[in-house]
């Protein structure tokens, strides 16, 4: 029994069968990436992990508990954080800003009114966040207005809010997609270290492959909407299946 | 310290030329100024009197506002001796000399109403508390009057309403501190209704458009009940709102009625509208059970009227005054033409009818002002209060003590066929004498209020 | 002396390190502005009238107690709608809607119950806050234009009904006011004839207390100074609601609610609440108005009053603590100080010129003031807009921020920012 | 039915007012993404276009007549216009005549020029100003627009009425086999009920069948993209901006016979023609002529007294509770389309 379950999901957009039948079990601790050439349905199935999309088939659960027909932010409460694409961080607020809304919302939950109080006099969350920021190596940035910041910096600060969360299982959602060479690889080295430093699930989706082998534990390759096969990363590299669904399309990967 | 509630800041306004004298600024409570005060707001010291010209300066009614001010600019420069005099020259009370008011020259302060019933009262009280003005007049709405009227009681000082039609001035809503000149609903319907009779018969059905508010709902119930009097039958009454612009909807189901006549109870933008999608619909030219299709206005004003343009041709309606009131109908209605004469002279055109309730309310109160010899307010109620004057270009007037109305014969009037100027609109068809259009002041569409007792303030 | 939301919550490191709190909690800039507002509003008789009675310039003081009663009862309106719109983006166009209703609920508690302002006011923010629930609920399930829209269409609805079909419960055209005859239960009964008056515990709003220096009229008018209390409360609160946790996710709400729905955090209660209390001090607002002058019309719930609460707000300076405070003078001023300067004011004014010449400038400056005031209005938005894109708090920054250079090290500086 | 079928042309009628308004908004307001609280003056503008056409071709010379004496006993002044002078009194009265008509000769080149030279001059320098911003500039220039009117003309209603040929009122009934005098209909509200459809039918023509319109369309979509391929969007968006501009004019000359122009008509529909747009849903043309009409319907029976007698004041709030259910039941309006205006 994995720490995420996904029985027999479907999802149809109209005319177009986006995900069928697709099964997939996530093993709690591990990598587990999610490969597949354009349009194979990676970014539906990720959405129907966090309550953007509702499957029309099929069931989704998280640690034993279903999913499926709970708002994003209740998914996010039950332990399942997001990074997106293009980092999703507070623009407008500082990076101390960005930091401390996670640590509220893991203490306070999904709403509480504390309007009197002045937010730096709380100390527990001030701590938190800056320790999350120290951690992060962002310390020095607490001022900056998140908006002015590098794209890598970005993606930084929201793994980080994730983390501050503590969520047991951290989604990604191609998070070198359009970074330069060495904003990768300093991603990859920040995954790499989060894997051994905290007791984390991750499932990341993923185009780049040099990414998805440096990282990953499992791999399921996704094709038009079904899951190709699932295995270890030695094993997916030579397999005659996933050759064929990349050959043709984009072998160049 | 001492204790009130409006100030008394004609006190030092005026008393201010002789503080300048002080060299060394002295720190004075206003308990130094007790005995310099005769017991109420905003007494006038030294030599002037302020007066508060409260208008619409902008919105729908602006023109009407620019109009009034224009009456109270040139009643003031009457009061001071000014121009050629106007009606102090033919008004049945004599008191006035052109020195101002009991020796004191006459000063104004002017504001905008907006015609909203709260700008109106902040402008009053802007008259009240800072300029020191011993009388508030003017306006354009009901709304506004009874507001403004409201405060005026409250702070102690005389409210002479301009132009406001509604019944709840003087009824419901009445007060000792106000004054109304002005005719209402009740005197418009029961003026109209005979006359009605006797132009379109006693056999109509009446079809009512109202504007869905207080003056429409008193007008409507005083039309109605008047000419049911005279034997009309009202088919329907449909409620329109306030801002409607385009009355097509209304008027479509008119044409599906058997009625024979509609009465718009529509004031301002809205008449002007309604009137003119009402003629569009080719009501005025319809026939409907072998009469003639028949459209009235209860309430015309020659503003509404050059916005209505052609459409009016033929419609009747009533009115307060009208500047031909004395070549047509002779020397009953003096002061018409001494009016008009200084007016013209100095705009160059006549005055509406909103100008002449303005300018009258002014010269009443400075009349009221000089018997009673006092400015105090109660005095000035009580010189008011049954007062019987002439020569102000209404003929014989009474101001009724009981509900401060004025009585006086009321003008029916009809869009010409073929107007010769834009000041020249309307028709003189008849006058309704007075005693037909006198109600007892606890009529039912009056009751509810009270006048109180006058209030003369700090 | 001013500051902007986006830096505001701007901590430096050092104050974070267990700075005891300053004054009632506030740190640093933040008390200096609430003891600046506070001195400046309770000394506002004096500043406003800076000229001598019967001077041509009187005509510009604005120390009369309904006008400084109006700067603080729109000035609290127009912070209450800045936690809405300033911190959550979110723009209410039927804004009016609560200080009417809180109105009506203001006097009718004055008609039922007593004359005392005190149940009247919380009458009114709980009735308000009550309707705002309402609307708000229903309202934030869309957002952007969508959302002001609805706001609009409940304030619209609420304007026409209170017009027309409502009219036994608002008064209608002419409005509501106060008679002698109303039950109010707690109180004994008036006096026939006499005029209801609204009191605090016997002490009537219209009280004023007057102090004559030289020249100089100064009025202390009480019913002002329990306006400018409410609106230094009101004040006071919005400063700690802006630094409070609630006030960051609100700002975060503005800035991304996508990260916030992943974040766990359910953004509609947030807004909802935010929502609600600035309908509550919207209420707040119309409850001092029929405190300090008793009576009601519906025209204050027409959008164009919805209107001038955004107008104040943006003019101010959205977002900023201070603001909308000045943008709520700005445009009270205007509407009251300017509309009235009429022909013959004019000529007063320009009496010390030769004929000819005093005509040329009373017939260049007269379309611009008395009922040319909306003109004056007009341009000046769009003169502020233009100039000072971040309203007249930032006006205020760059003046202070021309003084400083002007001062800098001479040591000035430090001196005049403590 | 010949009741209801009135109400249907009321209903088409005052939506073609709507429509045409909403339709110059939507081109701003879905294209530009400015909130243009001006558009209503665009409207007051137009009508006065009118106006002052009919003004102009009635300048006059005087003449004094000894013969008349006016109201103040003084010999009368006659006004004779310059144009019985060029063209004759018989050609003269018909210009006059149909001065309305004709204005929109005059109102098109002024209204484009009032909507190029606000844009350039102003409203270009709003397009990356927060929505607040833009608010607080537009309402400002509609005030300063409405009062420079106010103070050449007044605050008063001026009547400008129809060519005597179209005054009146058209036995529609007949035609439809009911009985004489049952669906009458005034000639001018048919001839504005056209007007609109030809307006709307050659601003859609223009956006389909022209390269120019196929951009816009494009930059409506994603204005990103066609920035990207090189096409100079905004020289585009400042003809879009007269082109919304003379929509909006050309919707206010026509109008000024149905109901006389004052200098506040602007804020009297701007109100209206917001919750028309959003309700048709943002970004979107055909939703804005949808919703322009079926809220003109809607309106026309809410005003029947049939309805206000079993529903007393609906006719307040019918088009406003109407916003209401359409954007509960759909969050984009009834056309709108996804991501515009929402944050």
């Amino acid at each position: 029994m994995g720490i995420l379950e996904v029985k027999n999901v479907g999802k149809r957009f109209g005319g177009l069968q986006a995900l069928s039948d697709v099964n997939l079990s996530v093993k709690e601790g591990t990598v587990h990436a999610i490969i597949g050439p354009n349009g194979a349905g990676k970014s539906t199935l990720l959405n129907c992990l966090v309550g953007k999309l509702i499957p029309d088939t099929g069931s989704v659960s998280f640690e034993g508990q279903s999913v499926l027909g709970r708002k994003p932010h209740e998914i996010n409460q039950m332990g399942i954080s997001r990074v997106f694409q293009t980092p999703e961080i507070f623009g407008d607020l500082t990076v101390m800003e960005n930091m401390m809304i996670p640590c509220l919302a893991k203490r306070d939950g999904a709403f509480s009114i504390s309007a009197y109080g002045a937010m730096m006099d709380d100390r527990e969350i001030v701590e938190r966040a800056e320790h999350m920021l120290e951690d992060m190596r962002m310390i020095d940035k607490r001022e900056m207005h998140a908006s002015s910041m590098s794209r890598g910096d970005k993606r930084r600060l929201e793994i980080a809010m994730c983390l501050a969360q503590e969520p047991r299982l951290l989604l990604l959602d191609e998070p070198t997609a359009g970074m330069a060479r060495a904003d990768t690889n300093n991603t990859i080295d920040l995954l790499k270290e989060i894997k051994e430093t905290r007791p984390i699930t991750i499932c990341i989706i993923e185009h780049d492959m040099h990414v998805v082998f440096s990282l990953s534990e499992r791999i399921t390759v996704l094709a038009q909407g079904t899951p190709l096969v699932e295995d270890t990363p030695d094993k997916i590299k030579g397999h005659p299946k996933v050759r064929e669904a990349y050959l043709g399309e984009q072998s160049g990967h | 310290m001492t204790k009130s509630n409006f100030t008394r800041r004609g006190v030092l306004k005026t008393g201010a030329v002789a503080g300048a004298g002080l060299a060394t600024p002295t720190i004075f409570t206003g308990a130094v100024w007790a005995d310099a005060h005769s017991g109420f707001t905003n007494a006038p010291q030294g030599d002037t009197v302020t007066l508060g010209f409260n208008v619409p300066q902008s919105g729908p009614y602006a023109d009407e506002g620019a109009d009034e001010l224009r009456a109270f600019e040139l009643a003031v420069e009457h009061l001071n001796g000014g121009g050629d005099g106007g009606m102090l020259n033919t008004f049945s009370s004599k008191v006035l000399d052109g020195t101002g008011i009991m020796g004191k020259r006459v000063e104004f302060v002017t504001g905008d109403t907006q015609t909203k019933s709260d700008a109106a009262r902040a402008s009053a009280r802007s008259m009240i508390e800072k300029d020191g003005a011993i009388m508030v007049s003017g306006g354009s709405s009901s709304g506004v009057a009874v507001a403004v009227q409201a405060l005026c009681q409250e702070a102690g000082i005389i409210f002479m309403a301009g132009l406001t039609h509604s019944n709840d001035t003087t009824g419901k809503d009445k007060k000792a501190n106000g004054f109304r000149h002005f005719f209402n609903s009740y005197m418009s319907g029961a003026a109209l209704a005979p006359i009605l009779a006797a132009q379109y018969g006693t056999d109509r059905k009446a079809y009512h458009l109202t504007a869905d508010y207080n003056w429409g709902y008193t007008t409507e119930e005083a039309v109605r009940s008047s000419t049911e009097a005279q034997g009309w039958e009202t088919v329907n009454s449909v409620l329109t709102p306030l801002t409607q612009t385009d009355f097509s909807s209304y008027i479509a189901p008119v044409l599906q009625s058997d009625a024979d006549v509609l009465v718009l109870n529509h004031y301002g933008g809205n008449m002007v509208n309604s009137l003119t999608n009402a003629v569009q619909f080719g009501l005025r030219d319809r026939m409907v059970n072998g009469k003639k299709f028949e459209i009235v206005v209860p309430l015309y004003s020659e503003l509404m009227a050059r916005g209505a343009g052609e459409n009016i041709a033929g419609i009747l309606g009533s009115q307060n005054w009208d500047w031909k009131l004395e070549n047509q109908l002779g020397a009953k209605y003096a002061g018409t033409n001494a009016f008009v004469q200084s007016f013209g002279t100095k705009y160059g055109f006549p005055p509406s009818q909103a100008a002449h309730t303005c300018y009258v309310q002014t010269l009443l109160y400075a009349d009221a002002v000089t018997r009673a010899g006092s400015f105090n307010p109660c005095a000035v109620v009580e010189a008011l209060e049954g007062f019987e004057f002439d020569g102000l270009g209404n003929g014989p007037t009474l101001y009724r003590a009981d509900d401060h109305q004025c009585f006086k014969d009321v003008v029916v009037v009809r869009g010409k066929e073929n107007p010769e100027n834009e000041f020249d609109l309307v028709e003189i068809v008849e006058v309704t004498p007075v005693d037909q259009v006198t109600y007892a002041p606890d009529h039912p569409q009056f009751a509810g209020g009270s006048l109180g007792t006058c209030n003369p303030g700090a | 002396m001013t500051d902007q939301t986006s830096n505001a919550g701007a901590v430096r490191p050092q104050t974070s390190k267990a700075e005891k709190s300053g004054l009632f909690g506030l740190r640093g800039k933040d008390a200096s502005l609430l003891i600046l507002v506070a001195i400046l509003t309770l000394c506002a008789p004096f500043i406003l009238n800076p000229f001598p009675e019967g001077s041509a310039m009187a005509q510009f003081n604005a120390g009369y107690p309904d006008l400084m009663q109006r700067f603080v009862i729109f000035g609290i309106f127009a912070i209450g709608f800045n936690i809405l719109f300033g911190l959550t983006g979110y723009l209410s166009f039927g804004h009016a809607a609560f200080l009417g209703v809180g109105s009506y609920a203001g006097i009718w508690s004055m008609k039922l119950l007593t004359l005392n302002v005190i149940p009247s006011i919380l009458v009114s923010i709980v009735v308000a806050g009550l309707f705002s629930l309402i609307v708000g609920w229903i309202s934030l399930r869309r957002s952007g234009i969508y959302f002001s829209i609805l706001t609009l269409a409940f304030a619209m609805m609420s304007f026409a009904l209170a017009y027309s079909v409502l009219t036994p419960i608002t008064g209608g055209e002419t409005g509501l006011q106060l008679k002698y005859f109303d039950p109010r239960i707690l109180d004994g009964a008036l006096a026939e004839g006499t005029t209801p008056r609204a009191n605090l515990f016997g002490l009537e709003m219209g009280t004023s207390y007057e102090l004559a220096v030289g020249n100089w009229l100064f009025t202390f008018n009480a019913g002002y100074y329990i306006a400018a209390i409410c609106m230094l409360a009101a004040f006071y609160l919005s400063i700690r609601i802006f630094r409070s946790p609630f006030g960051m996710m609100l700002r975060a709400v503005k800035s991304n609610q996508q990260r916030l729905n992943y974040t766990g955090i359910s953004p509609k209660p947030y807004t909802l609440a935010a929502f609600v209390i600035s309908g509550m001090y919207a209420g707040l607002a119309g409850g001092l108005l029929v405190a300090m002058d008793t009576q009601v019309g519906a025209e204050r719930m027409f959008w164009t009053a919805s209107g001038e609460v955004v107008l104040m707000t943006i003019l101010g300076g959205a977002g900023t603590l201070i603001g909308p405070v000045l943008g709520a003078g700005f445009i009270k001023y205007m509407e009251n100080i300017v509309s009235t300067i009429n022909k013959t004011t004019l000529e007063g004014w320009f009496a010390f010129m030769p004929d000819g010449l005093s005509d040329v400038f009373v017939t260049i400056v007269y379309p611009f003031v008395g009922k040319g005031w909306h003109l004056t209005l007009g341009l000046l938005f769009m003169a502020v807009v233009i100039f000072l894109p971040g309203g007249l708090v930032q006006g205020g920054q760059k003046l202070a921020a021309m003084f400083r250079r002007d001062k800098s090290g001479t040591g000035a500086t430090k001196a005049a920012k403590e | 039915m010949e009741a209801i079928i009135l109400q249907v042309l009321n209903g088409l009628d005052k939506g073609s007012a709507y429509a045409l308004i909403a339709l110059g908004l939507t081109l701003i307001f879905g294209t530009l993404g400015v909130v243009n609280f001006a558009h209503g003056a665009l409207f007051m503008l137009g009508a006065f276009c009118a106006v002052t056409f009919s003004r102009l071709i009635q300048v006059s010379h005087t003449v004094i007549d000894e013969t008349q004496k006016d109201f103040l006993g003084n010999p009368l002044k006659v006004d004779v216009p310059y144009i019985y002078d060029f063209f004759g009194q018989a050609a003269g009265d018909v210009m006059i005549d149909w001065a309305v008509p004709l204005s929109i000769l005059m109102a098109i080149p002024v209204m484009i020029g009032i909507g190029v030279l606000m844009e350039r001059g102003l409203i270009k320098h709003f397009y990356k100003r927060p929505h607040a911003d833009q608010i607080l500039v537009t309402f400002g220039l509609a005030i300063v627009l409405q009062e420079i009117i106010k103070y050449f003309y007044g605050a008063n209603p001026i009547p400008t009425p129809a060519p005597d040929a179209l005054v009146g009122s058209f036995d529609f009934g007949v035609m439809l086999g009911f009985d004489p005098g049952g669906i009458v209909y005034p000639y001018w509200r048919l001839v504005y009920f056209l007007f609109a459809a030809i307006v709307i039918a050659a601003v859609f023509a223009f956006l389909q069948f022209t390269t120019f319109g196929m951009v816009v369309r494009a930059g409506m979509a994603d204005r990103e993209t066609v920035t990207l391929l090189g096409i100079d969007i905004d020289k585009r968006f400042t003809i879009m901006f007269g082109l919304a501009a003379a929509v909006a004019g050309l919707a206010g000359v026509m109008y000024t016979p149905i109901n006389s122009p004052n200098y506040h008509m602007g804020m009297d529909f701007l109100v209206l023609s917001f919750v028309v747009v959003v309700v048709g849903g943002m970004g979107s043309l055909p939703g804005a002529v949808l919703a322009g009409f079926l809220l003109g319907i809607i309106e026309a029976f809410a005003s029947m007294p049939e309805v206000l007698n079993v529903l007393p004041g609906i006719n307040q709030i019918i088009i406003y509770l109407v916003a209401i259910v359409v954007l509960l039941t759909r969050p984009r309006g009834l056309m709108g389309r996804k991501g515009v205006m929402e944050d």
